[in-house]
């Protein structure tokens, strides 16, 4: 059983290219300021249903989706624009979705964090939390069966989520099936207000994987590269045959469960601990004493995103809502089974 | 003073709490931080232990009530929304609901489901599961529509030894207000004529008497008078007082903000048919939501459900027929 | 030759996996066991790697099935008996039914549920959950009554780019015996007049056809001309062809073994009533299974469910209206 | 976290007298002998629908119950008839409920395997597997909070059974309640038919227990004397407020899934190795060994339990079968929201 726990400080560079850190940062970057522009949105009562942001998370997600090829599958959650973003995600996408435009992938018919394309990879969760470990599992599942080689896929979770029977479920499976599934667990202390105390009793989540007989990684989640070297090496692993690799990440989202809450319970002693550090910030800082980049750049990349985020929200606010009249209003994709008479 | 739908259901909890030592209520985020919809607002606090964040594992949450219950204790158990009820599905339907009838030992658990669509919420924050319950012998389905049924019936829900499944729908938490609590109600099996008519009758549930309602007062200023019967409880179903309406009207149209296929408009109109046939001058007719999940932006959710207009074009032509 | 109900479905699933590449069957001890009902026997020894023992994780084996979908394969998955499939729900009703609506990508997976009474398998080795999945939109819900229907349906249901639910009954598995397989059947979706009659119509699909053909038999020594009417399908519900046998009987007796609350039988009365009111000379009636769990005693089972004597004592009543 | 493991040989005298091997002992047998009872009658046609029999598990299932209070709580599964015996329910009520008996705690209504009285904490399993643990958990939960201290709970599950997400959830429910659970699960290698490597990857189950945070305990499942021995320390250690307690005994069991399963599909290697050992044969041998008994007690032992078999049986067959005509036909105890229309 393999086990690595990255901390602060342990990794230097990674990625196949040099470049790949400064890729990553950015990619954070437009997440966030795409989170910002939601929450904005949404005060303005622009936004229909819940808003769910990664914010303090970004740096794991940015991590997974920068560790997979285009041709892998991914199921994110509710915390994961940066790692949508990162797998290839339009930014659009989000918008629209947001917006409730009829040209996004939902077409309205589902908001905020559903959003996907089953077929390219992208898997559109449901928000029954656990649900989607199994579907990733039958996506590699069923590669394997057709001869596909070499290719992953991740499943996105909190720690709440490590709590539901599908959860357990899905990750013994991937184990006797010996799937290339990577499922990152964002322990961010809290499900909503639950706190880990009344959640798992365990010292650490990644303590679960010998109980499976998989391999687990741990890591400090608002360490940039740390997070870009455990994903790396985990995601590799992977790939690489060693069967289902579970990643525990330690940190703390920097807002509410969703826009609506204000996340008063999360006690001050642990927003000051090194759980609370920013991600983006930590990212900053790491740039910048490697010399990978000189501060005058970030704002321009703030600039640029924003400029990017800005026009995507002018133009989809001009877009077509959904017409109930054009609906099929119909569950079925076999029209000729469709039911008559039902009302 | 002017109390919501949502606030009659903390009031008739913190009741429950007070009154009955046996009471307990268990359920994600329901302790200090008064649940998602704030329906157990500081009852942490007022009820120190009894009031209890449970993980994320509504199996095991319906499991321990069953437990619980077997020791004699009244759990109420708060699914976040009523569609997560589905991974605690087993637990309900074959563990609660069969406990009595297999070993005569009564499963005194009350499983509070918020459900209905709301604008904005989507396929997973929206269902309406009562017809799902209703299906599965061994369990009470309760529907309150006004802020006294709210309250009435989940203290009665508590005080019953059967497991009951309390719908609670989400549209009407905050809105829908009333300026006491009541200290009488009916009981609990009992319909309710929500409005009185003599030329149609509308049976129906939950949010939708509302719905009801408003097209009754559409349909008024045409001159029709619409008899409105709000179910309340929809296991067991009050069949007397549905036929006893439709024996006043003649003409009987069922609405329910659930999919359509089964459910409990055609249990109405299945028991009216077989039991008050002669009473019909004409065919009864129902009106669900559409068979689709339920859609997220509201205006497909204003076209996925029955509304006060759908309500009273269906009545309309139903007077027609 | 002769071939049974259950050789029927095994046939169905081998013919399944020879003709298409995409077929897999996963399940438990489905493998080299064939399955707790030998409905798989030797599949794994003749298609290697495509008929796979899953461990007890009835959540995630639907999961893997969706996924396993998403990726253009058609896998079958079998529950080990339809009680079972209340813990892999919420996988099947909010993954597998919503996945096509969400995003237009079809969900062609088959789950097969071994439902229904036998004498002596009690409370969570007997049900009948055809309404529960019907509800739910997305679903096709397929309730063969023949050894025909078992293997054509059973073919068609992996062919079907939706979810399909497909009951099979276990009472039927080993004594319902055909000469050979069929080589034409009637569509998905449409109901067969399992028998003609000019008196009365019974709508009922599965076990129950059998139960109503009896009873059909029996009433025809006394000079009453039944006809029975096999759903085969109850979603999509073949209304025109219940409502032409109305049109020619005018008078309906639904019959089904599920529990009485809502249900295949509620559904089509209700269809009935809205859209063939004026063809009925009496009021509809229903028989279906009493309201309690299936009991284990084979004198308790007997009374629980309805049989060609009730059936035909029901018909008797209806007959006399 | 406390792991321990004991094998064969690893036990001295145990229980709270020195008797208590003996009483042990006799209770397998009894179980034995009214196991081959039930098979005998199934193969005559008496029994309607399956017959599930703890052939070879019986050292296990009699730890469990000998280590119980009747004060206790109890969640047997199907393979328990000696767990059942000690901790105390009377032999009819086996025959009863095999046979459909009127008088039997379930009165024709369940059957076989599925009895009990719950307000006496017997609880009488759900077939669904996994279901019984999180009612343990809330029974344990429901008397702590009527500040019922001192009492413990088991469920029983097979290896299969850890599989399911009710095992997860109500696995990890009562380590953060720190409940006194003793999850005891029997791995005998086969789940139905289903092979441990079909059903789970980890080396060995009890590392499950470091992921939930609880102790966990291994034994050699055909050790009569380790049995005895874990169980004992399991309960002991829940007892006295050390949380919840995971024990994995492997063996094998000595018979098909149900009567009707000839198990052709256990390799005979795996029967040929100690994991086949007949448990009541090591419990014999056992107790000659340390002079517990003298060889000529086991026959008068097997004749009296045969004897009080036989007269249940007699009994029982003369006893009424249920009467449709006299069953309330209604699932619920209200009597007043009884539905009077429905049919
Ligand atoms: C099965 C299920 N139960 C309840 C919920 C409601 N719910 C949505 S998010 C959430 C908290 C999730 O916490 P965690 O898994 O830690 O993720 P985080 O929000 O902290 O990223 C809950 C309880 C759900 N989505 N699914
Ligand atoms: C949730 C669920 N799925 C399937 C079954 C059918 N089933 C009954 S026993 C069994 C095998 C159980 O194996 P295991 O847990 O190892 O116990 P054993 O029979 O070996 O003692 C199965 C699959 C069930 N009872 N419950
Ligand atoms: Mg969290
Ligand atoms: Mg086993």
């Amino acid at each position: 059983m393999l086990h690595t726990v990255s901390g602060p400080g342990s990794a230097g560079h990674v990625g196949s290219t040099a470049a790949a850190p400064l890729v990553a940062y950015r990619i954070m970057l437009r997440a966030r300021l795409l989170d910002d522009k939601f929450a904005a949105l949404s005060r303005a009562g622009k936004i229909h249903g819940g808003v769910f942001l990664g914010r303090g998370q970004e740096a794991l997600s940015v991590a997974v989706g920068v560790s997979l090829d285009k041709s892998d599958v991914f199921a994110p959650l509710i915390r994961d624009a940066a790692g949508r973003l990162a797998f290839g995600e339009p930014l659009i996408d989000a918008v629209r979705t947001y917006l409730g435009s009829a040209l996004g992938p939902m077409r309205g018919r589902d908001g905020n964090v559903h959003r996907g394309y089953p077929r390219e990879g992208l898997l559109p969760m449901i928000s029954h939390l656990g649900a989607m470990v199994s579907v990733v599992n039958g996506v590699l599942f069923a590669r394997r069966m057709k001869g596909i080689t070499g290719c992953v896929g991740v499943a996105c979770l909190g720690e709440g989520a490590t709590s539901t029977g599908a959860f357990h479920e899905a990750l013994n499976q991937a184990a006797v099936e010996k799937l290339p599934l990577i499922l990152v667990v964002a322990n961010n202390q809290f499900a909503y207000s639950t706190p880990n105390s009344r959640q798992f009793a365990c010292a650490s989540l990644a303590d679960k994987a010998v109980g499976y007989g998989v391999e687990s990684h741990s890591v400090d989640g608002t360490d940039f590269a740390g997070c870009l070297e455990t994903l790396s090496s985990a995601v590799n692993r992977a790939r690489t045959g060693h069967g289902p690799q579970l990643v525990v990440a330690n940190l703390l989202r920097l807002c509410g469960h969703g826009e609506h809450d204000d996340a008063h319970y999360i006690p001050t002693e642990i927003k000051n601990s090194p759980l609370g550090r920013d991600c983006l910030k930590v990212a900053e800082k790491f740039l910048l004493e490697h010399n990978y980049v000189g501060a005058d750049m970030f704002i321009g990349w703030r600039n640029e995103a924003i400029r990017e985020i800005e026009a995507a929200v002018a133009q989809v606010l001009r877009e077509a809502a959904p017409d109930p009249f054009a609906e099929e209003w119909t569950a079925i994709s076999s029209k000729y089974l469709m039911e008559g008479h039902a009302s | 003073m002017s109390i919501t739908y949502l606030e009659a259901i903390r009031e008739a909890q913190a009741h429950a709490l007070r009154d009955d030592p046996r009471v307990f209520i268990y359920g994600q985020d329901v302790g200090a931080f008064g649940g998602a919809f704030k329906a157990t607002k500081n009852l942490a606090r007022e009820f120190p232990g009894r009031v209890l964040d449970s993980p994320i594992s509504e199996d095991a949450m319906v499991g321990l009530a069953v437990g619980a219950a077997i020791e004699g204790l009244r759990p109420i158990i708060e699914m976040q929304f009523a569609d997560f009820s589905t991974v605690g599905f087993n637990q309900i339907v074959n563990q609660a609901a069969t406990l009595f009838w297999r070993t005569q030992v009564s499963c005194p658990i009350t499983v509070r489901l918020p459900f209905g669509g709301t604008s904005g919420s989507g396929p997973f924050h929206s269902q309406s599961l009562e017809a799902i319950y209703a299906h599965y012998p061994g369990l009470i389905v309760l529907t309150p529509a006004t802020v006294e049924d709210a309250y009435s019936m989940l203290l009665a829900a508590v005080a019953i030894d059967d497991p009951v499944i309390f719908c609670e729908h989400k549209l009407l938490y905050y809105h829908l207000k009333s300026e006491k609590l009541p200290s009488e109600a009916l009981p609990v099996g009992k319909a309710r004529i929500a409005r009185e008519g003599r030329d149609l009758t509308i049976v129906t549930y939950s949010a939708m008497v509302h719905e009801a309602l408003a097209a009754a007062a559409e349909l008024a200023t045409e001159g029709w008078e619409i008899e409105v019967v709000d179910l309340r409880s929809i296991k067991p179903l009050d069949t007397d007082t549905v036929i006893a309406s439709v024996a006043r009207t003649g003409r009987l149209l069922c609405v329910g903000e659930a999919w359509p296929w089964g459910g409990v408009t055609a249990e109405v109109v299945a028991r009216v048919t077989a039991e008050g046939y002669g009473l019909l001058d004409a065919p009864p007719q129902r009106l669900n939501a559409k068979d689709t999940p339920v859609p997220y932006h509201p205006n497909l959710w204003a076209a996925h459900r029955p509304t006060s207009r759908s309500v009273a074009a269906a009545a309309r032509n139903l007077l027609r027929t």
